[in-house]
């Protein structure tokens, strides 16, 4: 079972779910974050002094799946969220060791 | 001695009058924090404070302007020539005869510029809400400054200041059309050259972009309100106590059936009893009752705060059906019911007739025969010269960075 | 040639009065955005869109209803039978003797329908705030039409239209008890009825939920001690230099006392400067010099106030500890210090003494005598029909999603 | 019968020149409000309930300080003594000659107290922004009393209570000095014995600290707008229509005029359309035109207003370049244009003139010769006993939590 | 090591969190972020558009815990944020290389 | 490829996300997360009634690097964030798998 941890520009996170669902992808969690990579912020100016917001807004978008469904999954991810300009984002993919719906108790592929 | 007591009780009198109509002046003048509120409200926390920037920057706009070539517009006076256009000069000013009963028995002559000038404002703030969250900022302080410096005084001087609207019969108490309208017409040619904000229609369908802070919406439009007392009472100019307590009456009456109205519709037909369409209502209901809150009855005004409020209704769904995209409904609420208040008093009321229909049509039509394409004019220079649009990528990260480099709640995008 | 400058005379009287008696009436306007604002800061943002709602719904009802049928009650006149009720017809409306001194010195007869419905939807909104985050949208406006259009004019009549507790001796200058005690019963029933908050006693342990902002409640308890300049001035029913100027001194002192009360209360004795409570304590001060506010000189004022700031900190202690769920302390400040204030006109200042202090009682007793049966019967009557609470989902989840489908912060819900 | 109808008259005047004097009285009164939201919108929300605390709590001490010796202080009246300190006895009251026009043509005697009164209170809302985020509330409030309670009354004398600055010939109409200039000398002792928030200025740089919620500085601004209506045009202290009515324009184009010029400053020299120092210019040209509201042309007070516009931008910057840490910009609004608007009166206007220019400038040393040493014995004073600051922690965790046990927003900090 | 991440309804966190503590689980992070399983969100009206909200508010709590004490720490999950209904929310597992205590330098359980 | 996970006091942010770009460490994720360990939160009162809210606002930081390069990441967060008083906060390190740089499709150590 793989996580599959996408930071993403926000605007974008509408195309990405939709399209998720359309290939059967049906559990996702989302969560606010800021960050910089290539892409950093912006200068702000208040009341005559200046100051670097270095930190981006972005949108973490984290999908538990079946190591098989993986591939697809990231293939999503490209597709949608790629404009080719700088702060497109990236994907991090790690091992989850098991899955539990807690209202069932199922485990492991079943909990997807 | 007889003589010098009759001179004292008209100077009781005008000393009354002048402060009913400086106090006036003050409830007109916090209308723009309504309007700035509501706008505010109704649009997202990432142009709150470009919005709030425009707001702030309008009545200073428009009573300089209003100071120096505006007022002379309006009313011309003595150098008045012919029904559609005079000026008296720059700048205003006047002897001691300006501060005594003789100039008017209403209010000193300062009197009278401040409160128009407030007006005057009023016009630009308008069209600022239904231009939000796309329109360059330089753009709209340009157009704001010659739309409130030339548009809304000459049109105002048909009317008010003697033109042939006047001469014609034509009736606008306190503005539906010489206010409210002109700033509705400059509003919908601003939308149509600047066209819907990205993501409001995709695919033909439409996307709600829900405004940011209920609050702060309803704060503005109870702030309308209280200003629509100075507003419509104001344009007594006089303290009358029949006159003025009548229009308070029907001024309140006209809002609270507007937002009944609205709730009503919004309730039965989209199955959502709607808070910003019942605040549209209420302001429906104010500006449907403008043009003759001084010639209606209880019921008339009830009848036609009701009817505004469920035209505005329908009218904010229609503007989203033709894609024209309004954040704040100021096309609907100024520009359509300030047209419907405007034939009101042809239907209701002491002159209503199919004559005074007619006189209110021809007002409605010959000041958007001169405001649509004057303001076309305008905006086609700006959208040729400097632009009219911020970049789709700064529309898309928010105009108060884009813009002013600053935010209107830095903390909630700072971490730290 | 005399008789004619008598008559302007008394006119240009008539016309100052009738000013002051439009600006208090736009002041107790804005009380309703107080209101607003206040019972929107000391609840969740799950809750605000349909808080506001309600409150922006109440003017528009309590006009309406006060035009069609609540004047009529509460001023029957002529028609006037007996002395606990009377009814002069559907409808307003008024002969040209109705806009001269002739009606009355002090208004003409809009004004004072106007600023008596300005106050009848008061008395609802007072509710509105007790029952806050759990009562079902229909319910509440179904009682609140009924409350505004019945309940409130006539206790209301039975002082303020010479009804029995007028003959009878009771004083209530600006309404303790027939404003704010009304409310305040009509609340309380409704709290019973109702049933606290989920969440909000668990296991016998008091749970706080702190209201979600305290700029709007600030706003809105400035906004009222503004609003009740209008409230208690304008119940002098007329400019009097002397009244009117004492009437503003004793409410802000009184105000001013009740702020420290609180402060120094909860200071003292919860060991925390509480702004929530030193707020109700402005509003305990006012209420609290409601009934008598011509009567008392400076120190009565502040002992009053003072008093009033203290007794509502307990209050509001006292309600939570005996489970009765009052989000915003309306319990306290309406109803517990309206009772107070009521008192105190047989306690301290002009008229005090053991003989105005039964009639006082006699007065508080009354209203509740018919106020809480006649509420009771209206919740009752609702909550076996459509019901009164919205479910326990819709209550976790907001009522903003629950009854209107929308959200009043959308942008914190929304991920984009 | 002759001189009946004199005196009738006669009251009708004072009926009227009372009525504005208390509607100006309430439109101060929300001055207090403005001041509330602007501080609170310029700093940042950990600090919100405290800043709300102070500001809710100042008018109630205001007011009671001055019933009990402040009004006594300011005006000694019969029992003055002396040009430089006269105390008329401890609290307030009158005869009922106070309350006819033989007390003033102008006011009542409660009206008189209550306008001042609210003044007073106002010169300690001033300190407050500049102290804010970091002073202990004890000591601010401590600070506070003694300060409306003492200094503003004995240097308000030394003009309006016909001491010897009055002597001498200088003038200052509504208090760029008397009030605005006492209230900033205030702050920047205080801002002295402090020290800038943690954080503000490191390694000798200037780190700005964004205020958190710019849609609340916008109504603190426009609200203070409105109240200088009540400010400056109360006191022509009647409602004299000439008189009033100019005060109404010169304030109302001295702030255009400040926006515009601060806008323009911004925009040129500082590359960014800043809101907040386009709010700062507003504030700015209404302290820039109260010393002499009531002697200039339009033109002059657009002049007053546009240099007081430039003036504050720049002034802003100065502070922050000598690290004095003031977080609403109260020493450049309050203190700097205090003492432009002070001189102003010497250089345009009805006074213009070296002499005025020379007996202005006394006035503004006077007042800081007096209200410096004497505020900074009181910060020191507090310093070595209570404390004036907050810990670290708390100024790090904010002074909500710290002071209060409470915060502002509690859901954006609690997870449920 | 292991980190117990669970996304739960946002109104269990209280009980859920004074559970954990009586059994002896004295560190927790907790983040507010949306998603969708099986259930979905609703539909808002605005100004007469209707649209869909997929996102429903979640709780993500996560727990780094010695592997052995994994199994108590899920029960206890389970035990409190169960209520049978859609939109119970999920559990996931993983591995967790090291945790160090910032203050001490301490690494591993003593970290913990 | 690790990722480093640091809860950290927000006020350390600053400083410590100047220290990380300074030895060359070019991307990081930050977001809003609150939390308990040795240290809780703090009692507040409202309208008479006292309640405690045991959860502190702290930062959570996401750097992932190549697997060399962690220890000097975790030297930097030790240095900066540490001030000996409970409080400072934790870190926790994982394994990633791989990374993909969304723009350029780039993998692994390539994507960081
Ligand atoms: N090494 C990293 N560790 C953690 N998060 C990172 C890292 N690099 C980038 N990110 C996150 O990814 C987001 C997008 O990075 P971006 O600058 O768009 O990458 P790219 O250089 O591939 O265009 C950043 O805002 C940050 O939140
Ligand atoms: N595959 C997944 N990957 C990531 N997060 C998920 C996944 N499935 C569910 N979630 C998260 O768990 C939350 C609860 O899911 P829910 O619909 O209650 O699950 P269930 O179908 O077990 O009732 C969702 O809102 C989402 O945040
Ligand atoms: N076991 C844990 N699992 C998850 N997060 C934890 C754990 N222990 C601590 N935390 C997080 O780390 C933060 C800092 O913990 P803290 O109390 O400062 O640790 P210490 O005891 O090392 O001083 C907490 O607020 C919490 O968010």
């Amino acid at each position: 079972m793989k996580k599959i941890e996408s930071i993403i520009r926000p605007h974008k996170l509408e195309e990405l779910h939709t399209a998720l669902q359309e290939e059967g992808f049906y559990g996702l969690t989302v969560s606010e974050v800021r960050g910089y990579g290539r892409q950093k912020g912006h200068t702000e100016i208040y009341r005559g002094s200046e100051y670097n917001l270095e930190f981006v807004p972005k949108v973490k978008v984290e999908i538990v799946c079946a190591s098989n469904q993986c591939e697809t999954a990231i293939s999503i991810i490209m597709n949608t969220c790629r404009t080719g300009e700088i702060g497109d984002g990236k994907i991090f993919i790690s091992t989850i060791d098991d899955a539990i719906r807690i209202r069932t108790g199922e485990a492991g592929r079943e909990a997807l | 001695m007889e003589n010098q007591i009759t001179t004292e009780i008209t100077n009781n009198l005008f000393t009354i009058n002048n402060l009913w109509m400086m106090i006036a002046t003050a409830l007109v003048f916090i209308m723009h924090l309504g309007f700035a509120t509501l706008e505010t409200g109704l649009t997202q926390s990432k142009n709150t404070l470009n919005i709030l920037f425009k707001n702030s920057i309008i009545p200073a706009i428009g009573l300089l302007t209003y100071a120096i070539i505006g007022f002379s517009l309006m009313y011309p006076g003595e150098s008045f020539a012919g029904g559609v256009f005079g000026f008296a000069g720059f700048g205003i000013g006047t002897d001691a005869a300006g501060l005594t009963s003789s100039y008017n028995i209403g209010y000193t002559y300062w009197t009278d510029f401040l409160f128009q000038g407030m007006f005057a404002a009023t016009a630009a703030t308008i069209v600022s809400g239904a231009v939000a969250e796309r329109i360059k900022l330089s753009s709209f302080l340009i157009f704001a400054t010659i739309f409130v410096a030339l548009a809304y005084p000459i049109t105002g001087m048909w009317k008010w200041g003697g033109g042939f609207l006047d001469t014609l019969g034509f009736y606008d108490f306190a503005g539906s059309t010489l206010v409210h309208s002109v700033g509705g017409w400059g509003a919908l040619t601003g939308v149509l050259f600047l066209g819907p904000r990205a993501g409001k229609f995709v695919k033909g369908k439409i996307h709600p972009i829900p405004g940011h802070s209920i609050p702060l919406a309803v704060i503005g439009v109870f702030l309308l309100w209280l200003g629509w007392f100075g507003f419509n009472g104001g344009s007594v100019l006089s303290a009358d106590p029949g006159l003025v307590s009548l229009v308070f009456v029907t001024t309140s009456l006209a809002a609270s059936a507007g937002a009944i109205g609205a709730m009503a519709t919004s309730w039965t037909f989209l199955k959502n009893p709607d808070l910003t369409m019942t605040l549209n209502g209420i302001l429906a209901g104010l500006v449907g009752i403008t043009a003759g809150a001084d010639l209606m009855s209880p019921a008339d005004a009830i009848a036609i705060g009701f009817i505004a409020g469920v035209i505005v209704v329908f009218s904010v769904i229609f503007f989203d059906k033709v894609k024209l995209d309004d954040p704040v409904g100021a096309l609907s609420v100024h520009l359509v019911c300030g047209i419907f208040g405007t034939l009101a008093v042809g239907i209701w009321g002491e002159k209503a007739g199919l004559d005074q229909l007619w006189h209110q049509f021809i007002g409605v039509i010959s000041v958007a025969a001169f405001i649509v394409p004057f303001t076309a004019i305008i905006w086609f220079i700006l959208k040729k010269s400097i632009g009219l649009r911020v970049s789709a990528e700064e529309e898309y990260s928010g105009l108060d960075i884009g813009e002013h480099s600053m935010e209107a709640y830095p903390e909630f995008e700072k971490v730290s």
